[in-house]
C-alpha cells in the first residue's frame, strides 16, 4: 500500500495550469465533459423549475459538484458499475443514459424502467452499469465491494465506483464496507464528495477528523484527499485509483473536496442554515467556472460557443420534458408485479380484493351520476 | 378551563417538547439536523436556541450512534428525546432498539430503567415512495419492551408525547408525517397528558365497529361518514397506542356492532391488523356476525406514482365495510 | 427408488450446500466462521475445503457487511449464501435485509434479480438466553419480497434448502437449532426439492387443527397424541413456508375441524400467530366452533434460567388444545 | 490532539523494568493485582470445570488477557462506568463486587440480580459501575459516548471505559460510537482488547489495516497501540488517557495487543483452527507470567507466596461454589417482570393464561397419580 503524493489541486486561479498536467485531458475529452457539466447545470436549473410548478414530485440538484461524478465516470470503461449515492446525474449523463429514460423516472411515467416505483432521482440503469439507487444513506457501499468480489471472481476485469456523501461516512455501513473491501482487496473505489453539508448538518458536526481520506488507513488502503472543484486534480487521483484496482492491487478510498451550491433537495431551503457569505465564497471556486477559465486558457472557448451550447441544451431539456409529460402513470398491474419473480397467492389476493373495489367503486359512480342524471 | 391554541400536528408537538424540556431540566433533544435548524419537519424549532446547544444538539448522521448515545444518556439519568428523521431510516438503529433499548430493564433486573424516546415521522401520502412513507409499526409492536404510540391530530399529539416523555418506559413515538400539518387543532396552551393505554371512540355507532389510527382515523371516521349516508351506523375507534393497545374498548365494541374491519398502511401480512383481528375475535368470538376484515397496504415496497392505490382511503374502507356489513 | 442415508438437520443442511455448490459455480458461501472453521454449528464444514477459499470465505465481523456484500454478489451474478451466526445477530443487518434485499428487484423494476440466501439458526431451547433464543420471522414475514422457510427435520431442511438455493428470490432460511442434532432422519442422498409454499400435514384428525413450524411441530405432533389419550383426533400441520404460507391446506383442515390452536415460539403479540388466526378466519368464518387459540412465548425478552416455561411445549399445548375443544 | 510518544512494551524478558517506570505501580499495588489476576485465572479455571460437569450453563474465558482488564480498572475511580463486553470479569475482580453476586449470575438462581434472565457473564452490577452485559457484539460502545456525555452534563466528573475485542471493532457500532465520541470530545475511552481472534477468525481476516489504533485518527483522537501483556505498558496508556479525558480533552482509543488463551467459549473447541505451537508461542509471553517475573524482580513474592495464594483462591472459590449452588431458580413471577415498569395488560393475561395452564397441569399430575394408586 504505497500511498502517492498527488497534488490536492492542478488548476490555477486563471484557468492556467502546469504544463506536466495539461495531458491529463486531451482537448477533445476536455471540451465534452465541460458541455456535459454545462448541460448538467442546465438540467438542474430546469428540473428546479419544473418541480415548483408542481409538474415534478422532487428533485435534487448536483450544481457545484459536477466535475466530481463527470470527472469518475470518465475515468471508468463503460461497464464498469457505478453505486450511486443520489446526487451523481452527471455520472449517467457521461453515459448517455437514454435521457428519455432518465426523465421519465423523475415524471415516474408508464416509460420509467422501474414503473414508477422509486421518487425522482433513485435511478436504475442496469444496461449502463448503475445499480439501483435507494434513499437510506450509505446501503450501497457495500453491495460495490461485494460487486467488485463477484467482478473478480467472474474475470470481468470491472472496477466498481462507489459515491457517497461526506455526512453518509458517518453510517456503519461505510465503516463495514470499506474494512470488507480492504480484507477482500476488491478492485472497488469509494468515492466520498465532500460538499460539507448533511442538509442542515456542516461537516464540523459530522467528524473530528482531520480529514475522512484520513480512515483510510484504518481499512488497509490509500486514501486520497483532492479538490472536487477541480476537474484535473480528481481525473488525476481516479485515473491512480483505477489503475491500481484495475491491476488488482485493491480498493481506493478518494475524499473530494467541493460544495453543495444548492439546496439539499427541493424540499430544503439552506438560507435557514448558512449564510449567503460562504454560499458566494465557494461559488467563487465552482468547479464550472474553474474549469470554463481552463478551457478558455487552453483557447478552446469562448461566449458565443457558451451561447450556442446553452441553447442547445434548453432546447434538448424542453423536447424531453414535452416527451415525458405526455406518458400516462404506469398500469395498475405493475403495483402487484417484481416482489417476487411470481407474484404469491397472498398478494394475487390482495389485488383481486383491490379490483373487486375497483369495480365496485365505478359501478357506485356510475350510479351516482345516473342518479344525478334523474334528479 | 385551560387556555386553548389552534396548532397543527408540528406546532403541537413542539409545544410539547418544549413544556418538557422547561420542566425536566434532565430532557436532552438529539438527532440529525434537530439543532440548529429544527428538524426536517420543524418539529424542533427555537428549542435549541432556548434550551442551548448542549440540551438541543445536531448528531452525525448515523441512527445507530443516536439511538446508541440516547440509551447511555438514559442509563446515566438523562432524559433524550431522540428523532430518527423518517421512521423509514430507523433499520441501521434497529439493533440497538430491538437488542438493547427494549431489553434493557429486563435484562439488568431493572437495575438500570433508561427513559428514551424515539420520535419519527412515519406514513405515507406525502409521495414519498418506498423510503418516506412507510409504517413500520408491527416490528415495534412485536418486540417487548417497547411502547408505541400514534397520534392522529394535534391535540392526540403533544398530550400522548406528554405522556411518552414524562412516563417511566422506552417509547416508540411514531408521527403521521401526512398529518403534520393537514389538520389544526384546538390544544390546551399549558401541560396535559392523554393515557399511554386507551384509545379513543370517534364516533358511536352500531352496525360495526371500524379501527384505525395515525393518518387512517380521519380516513375511517370520512368512512362512516360515506357509510352513514348508505344507512350505516358505524362505531370509529382511533387506537392512538398501538403497545400496550386498548383491548377492552375494541372488544366491548364488538360486543355491541359484532362486525370488525380493522385499517393500517402498511402491509397486510403480519401487519398489526392482523394482532387485533387474532385479539378481538378471541374475546368477542361468539359475538362476531362476519369475519373480521382488514384494509391495508399491500404485501410490496410502498410504491411512488400509484401511492393512491396503495394507500387505503374512504371509499376503500366503505367497501370493506359494507362487504362486512353485507356479510 | 433414490439412495437415502441417515442425517441430523446439519448434516442435512451440509449436504444441500455441497449439492448446490457442485452443481451452480456461481454459488458462494459466506459469513463469520463458515469458511476455514466450517461454522460455529459446523453446517459449512468441509465447503471451504472442496471448493476453496474464494467460494467459501470468512468476513469480518459484520452482518451489515456479510449481507450487504452477499447482495452485491448477488447483482453481479453470484449466487450467495450468507450465514448469519445467530437469528439474534441479524439486527445490524436488518437495514440491508428491509431496505435494500428485499427490495431491490421490485425497486429495479426486475432490471435486478439477485438471488440471495441467508441462513440463520433461530430459536430456544438450548439455553441460549436473549441472544441466542430469539424467533424474529414475523418481522421478515412482514416485509415483502422476502421469502421465509422454517424446516422441521433433516429431510424437511435439505429439500427446503436446495428449492430455497434453486429459487429466484431472496430466502431468509431459519434454522431451529434446537433440533439441529436433536432428529435424525432418512434423506435422500441425491438432490431433492421441495415446494416452497406448502405445508405437511403430519397428522390427519377431525377434531381441531394444530398449526406448528420450526422446533414447535415436533412438540405439537406430541400434543396431539397427548390429546390422542383423551380422546381427542388432532390434525397437525407443519408450515414449513411462513412465507408464503400455504393458507390453503390451513382452511381445507379448518374447514373440517373447526378448531384451530396455532403455536410458535416467538412472543405473542404481533406474532406470526396472528396473521394465522385472522387469515384462516377469514375464510373459515362460518364454519369455526371456538375462537382460534394462539401457543406462544411471552411479550418478555427470551429468559435464561426459565426457558422451560417460556418456550410453549406439549402438555401446554394440550392444555390449550383441551379448552378449544372444550369451548 | 497530541498523541504521546508512549512505549508498546515496558516490561523486560527477564521481568526487569527501566527504572524510571518502575514508579507506575507502587509494591503494594503490584501485589494486589498480581493476586486479583491469579485469582481470575483460578477462577476461570473452576469454572470451565464446573461447566463440563454440567453445573454451569456456559462460561467464557479471560485466561491470557487479565492484566488489560485489572490494569485498565486499576486506572480509573471506582464510580467510572465500566461497558464491559463480556470477557472481562477482572474489571468486576478489582471492583470488588461481591462474589456471591457473580456466581449467583452464573448460576442464574434466586439471587441473581438480573433474576436468572441473561446466559452466565452477562453481567449487570449497577452499584459497581457496570451495565448491563450483552451479547451482541459492539452494542456498548454508542452507550459509553452518550453515558459519557452525560456525565459531562451532570458533571459527576466521571470518565467512561468501554471495551470490545478485535473482532468487533469491525461492526457498524464501532464506527458511529468513535465517531460520536470524537465529534463530542466526551471522557471516554475505548478499549480494544485484540486477543488475536473473534472465534475461530484470525485477525488477519477481520481487517487490513496495520493497526486498529490506527483507526482513531479518523475519528479525531489520539490512538494508542500497547502491549496487553504488559501490565506496566498499559497502566501507563490508561493513565494516559485516563487523565487527558478527565481533563476534558476527549476519548481515546487504546489497542491492547494480547491472546486468548483458551477457548471462546465452552462450547468452542480451538485445535480446529490454530496450531498448539502457536498457543505455546503466546504462553511464553503470558501477562500473569510476565507480571509474576516482575514481582519476583521487585523482590516482593516467592513460590511459598504464590503457593498460599492459590490455596486461599481456591478455598474462595469452593465456597463461593457451594452458596450459590443452594438457591433454588428464581420465581415464576419474575419471568413476567421488569418489560415495563408495570406489566401490561397483555402480559397480564398471558401471565393468568400459563397460571391456568400450571393449575391445569397440577390437576392432571394429581390424577394420573391417584390413578396410578388406584390401579
Ligand atoms: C439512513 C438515512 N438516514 C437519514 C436520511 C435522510 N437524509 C437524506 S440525505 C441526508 C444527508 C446526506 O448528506 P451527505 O451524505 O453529505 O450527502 P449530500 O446530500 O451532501 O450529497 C440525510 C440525513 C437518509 N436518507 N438515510
Ligand atoms: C452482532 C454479533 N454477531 C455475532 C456474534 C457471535 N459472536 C460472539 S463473540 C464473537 C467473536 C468476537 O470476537 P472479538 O470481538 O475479537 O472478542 P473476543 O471473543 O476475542 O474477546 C462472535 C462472532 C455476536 N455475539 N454478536
Ligand atoms: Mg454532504
Ligand atoms: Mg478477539
Amino acid at each position: 500500500m504505497s500511498e502517492p503524493n498527488l497534488p490536492f489541486s492542478i488548476l490555477n486561479e486563471d484557468g492556467s495550469c502546469p504544463e506536466r498536467y495539461r495531458a491529463l485531458l486531451n482537448d477533445a475529452d476536455l471540451l465534452a465533459i465541460h458541455d456535459m457539466i454545462l448541460f448538467s447545470r442546465h438540467f438542474d436549473r430546469r428540473m428546479m423549475m419544473l418541480q415548483r410548478q408542481g409538474r415534478l414530485g422532487f428533485y435534487m440538484t448536483s450544481t457545484g459538484e459536477e466535475s466530481t461524478m463527470i470527472g469518475a465516470t470518465f475515468c471508468l470503461k463503460p461497464d464498469d458499475p457505478i453505486f450511486l449515492s443520489y446526487r451523481e446525474i452527471g455520472c449517467l449523463l457521461w453515459r448517455k443514459v437514454d435521457l428519455r429514460l432518465i426523465m421519465n423516472q423523475l415524471i415516474g411515467n408508464s416509460r420509467d424502467l422501474c414503473k414508477g416505483r422509486q421518487m425522482p432521482i433513485h435511478f436504475c440503469f442496469r444496461e449502463w452499469g448503475f445499480p439501483s439507487v435507494s434513499s437510506p444513506v450509505g446501503t450501497q457501499l457495500p453491495h460495490a465491494c461485494g460487486y467488485a468480489y463477484a467482478a473478480r471472481e467472474l474475470a470481468t476485469g470491472q472496477v466498481c465506483l462507489a459515491f457517497l456523501g461526506e455526512g453518509t461516512a458517518s453510517e456503519g455501513d461505510f465503516h463495514t464496507a470499506l474494512n470488507f473491501a480492504g480484507v477482500f482487496r476488491v478492485p472497488c473505489i469509494y468515492l466520498i464528495r465532500n460538499n460539507g453539508y448533511a442538509i442542515s448538518t456542516p461537516e464540523a458536526a459530522q467528524t473530528a477528523a482531520k480529514s475522512l481520506a484520513a480512515r483510510a488507513a484504518g481499512y488497509g488502503m490509500p486514501g486520497l484527499q483532492v479538490d472536487g472543484n477541480d476537474l484535473l486534480a480528481l481525473v488525476n487521483a481516479m485515473r491512480w485509483a483505477v489503475a491500481r484496482a484495475r491491476d488488482g492491487e485493491g480498493p481506493t478510498l478518494i475524499e473530494a473536496m467541493t460544495y453543495r451550491m444548492g439546496a439539499h433537495s427541493t424540499a430544503d431551503d439552506p438560507s435557514a442554515y448558512r449564510s449567503e457569505e460562504e454560499t458566494a465564497r465557494w461559488a467563487k471556486v465552482d468547479n464550472l467556472a474553474r474549469l470554463e477559465h481552463h478551457v478558455r486558457w487552453r483557447g478552446l472557448y469562448d461566449e458565443a460557443r457558451k451561447q450556442e451550447a446553452l441553447a442547445r441544451h434548453e432546447e434538448t431539456v424542453r423536447a424531453l420534458i414535452a416527451d415525458s409529460e405526455c406518458w400516462p402513470p404506469p398500469p395498475l398491474d405493475s403495483l402487484f408485479e417484481d416482489v417476487f419473480e411470481h407474484a404469491n397467492a397472498h398478494l394475487l389476493e390482495q389485488r383481486e380484493e383491490y379490483l373487486r373495489f375497483l369495480a365496485w367503486k365505478a359501478r357506485r359512480r356510475a350510479g351516482e351520476m345516473a342518479e344525478a342524471a334523474r334528479g | 378551563m385551560a387556555e386553548v391554541e389552534t396548532l397543527n400536528m408540528i406546532q403541537a408537538l413542539n409545544s410539547a417538547l418544549d413544556l418538557f424540556m422547561e420542566r425536566e431540566e434532565r430532557a436532552y433533544v438529539l438527532g440529525e439536523d434537530v439543532g440548529f435548524f429544527g428538524g426536517v419537519f420543524r418539529v424542533t424549532e427555537g428549542l435549541q436556541k432556548k434550551y442551548g446547544a448542549r440540551r438541543v444538539f445536531d448528531t452525525p448522521l448515523a441512527e445507530a450512534g443516536i439511538v446508541g448515545m440516547a440509551l447511555g444518556m438514559g442509563l446515566a439519568g438523562l432524559v433524550p428525546v431522540a428523532e430518527i428523521q423518517f421512521a423509514d431510516f430507523v433499520y441501521p438503529a434497529f439493533d440497538q432498539i430491538v437488542s438493547e433499548l427494549a431489553k434493557y430493564r429486563y435484562r439488568s433486573g431493572a437495575q438500570y430503567t433508561p427513559r428514551v424516546v424515539l420520535r419519527m415521522p412515519c406514513g405515507g401520502g406525502i409521495r414519498g415512495g418506498h423510503y418516506h412513507s412507510q409504517s413500520p409499526e408491527a416490528l415495534f409492536i412485536h418486540t417487548p419492551g417497547l411502547r408505541v404510540l400514534m397520534p392522529s391530530g394535534p391535540f392526540e399529539a403533544k398530550g400522548l408525547l406528554l405522556g411518552a416523555l414524562a412516563g417511566p418506559d422506552p417509547v416508540i413515538f411514531l408521527e403521521p408525517k401526512k398529518l403534520y400539518r393537514a389538520i389544526k387543532a384546538e390544544v390546551p396552551k399549558g401541560w396535559y397528558t392523554l393515557p399511554l393505554d386507551k384509545a379513543a371512540v370517534l364516533r358511536h355507532g352500531q352496525d360495526a365497529t371500524l379501527v384505525a389510527y395515525g393518518a387512517m382515523a380521519p380516513a375511517a371516521l370520512e368512512a362512516a361518514r360515506l357509510a352513514e349516508e348508505e344507512g350505516y351506523d358505524i362505531e370509529v375507534i382511533d387506537l392512538l397506542c398501538l403497545m400496550p393497545f386498548d383491548l377492552k374498548t375494541l372488544v366491548h365494541s364488538v360486543e355491541k356492532t359484532g362486525r370488525l374491519v380493522v385499517v393500517h398502511e402498511a402491509p397486510r401480512t403480519c401487519g398489526f391488523g392482523a394482532e387485533l383481528v387474532a385479539a378481538v375475535q378471541e374475546k368477542a368470538f361468539a359475538r362476531l356476525e362476519a369475519p373480521p376484515r382488514r384494509v391495508t397496504g399491500f404485501d410490496t415496497p410502498f410504491p411512488y406514482t400509484l401511492e393512491d392505490h396503495y394507500l387505503p382511503g374512504p371509499e376503500r374502507i366503505l367497501h370493506a365495510l359494507i362487504e362486512t356489513l353485507e356479510y
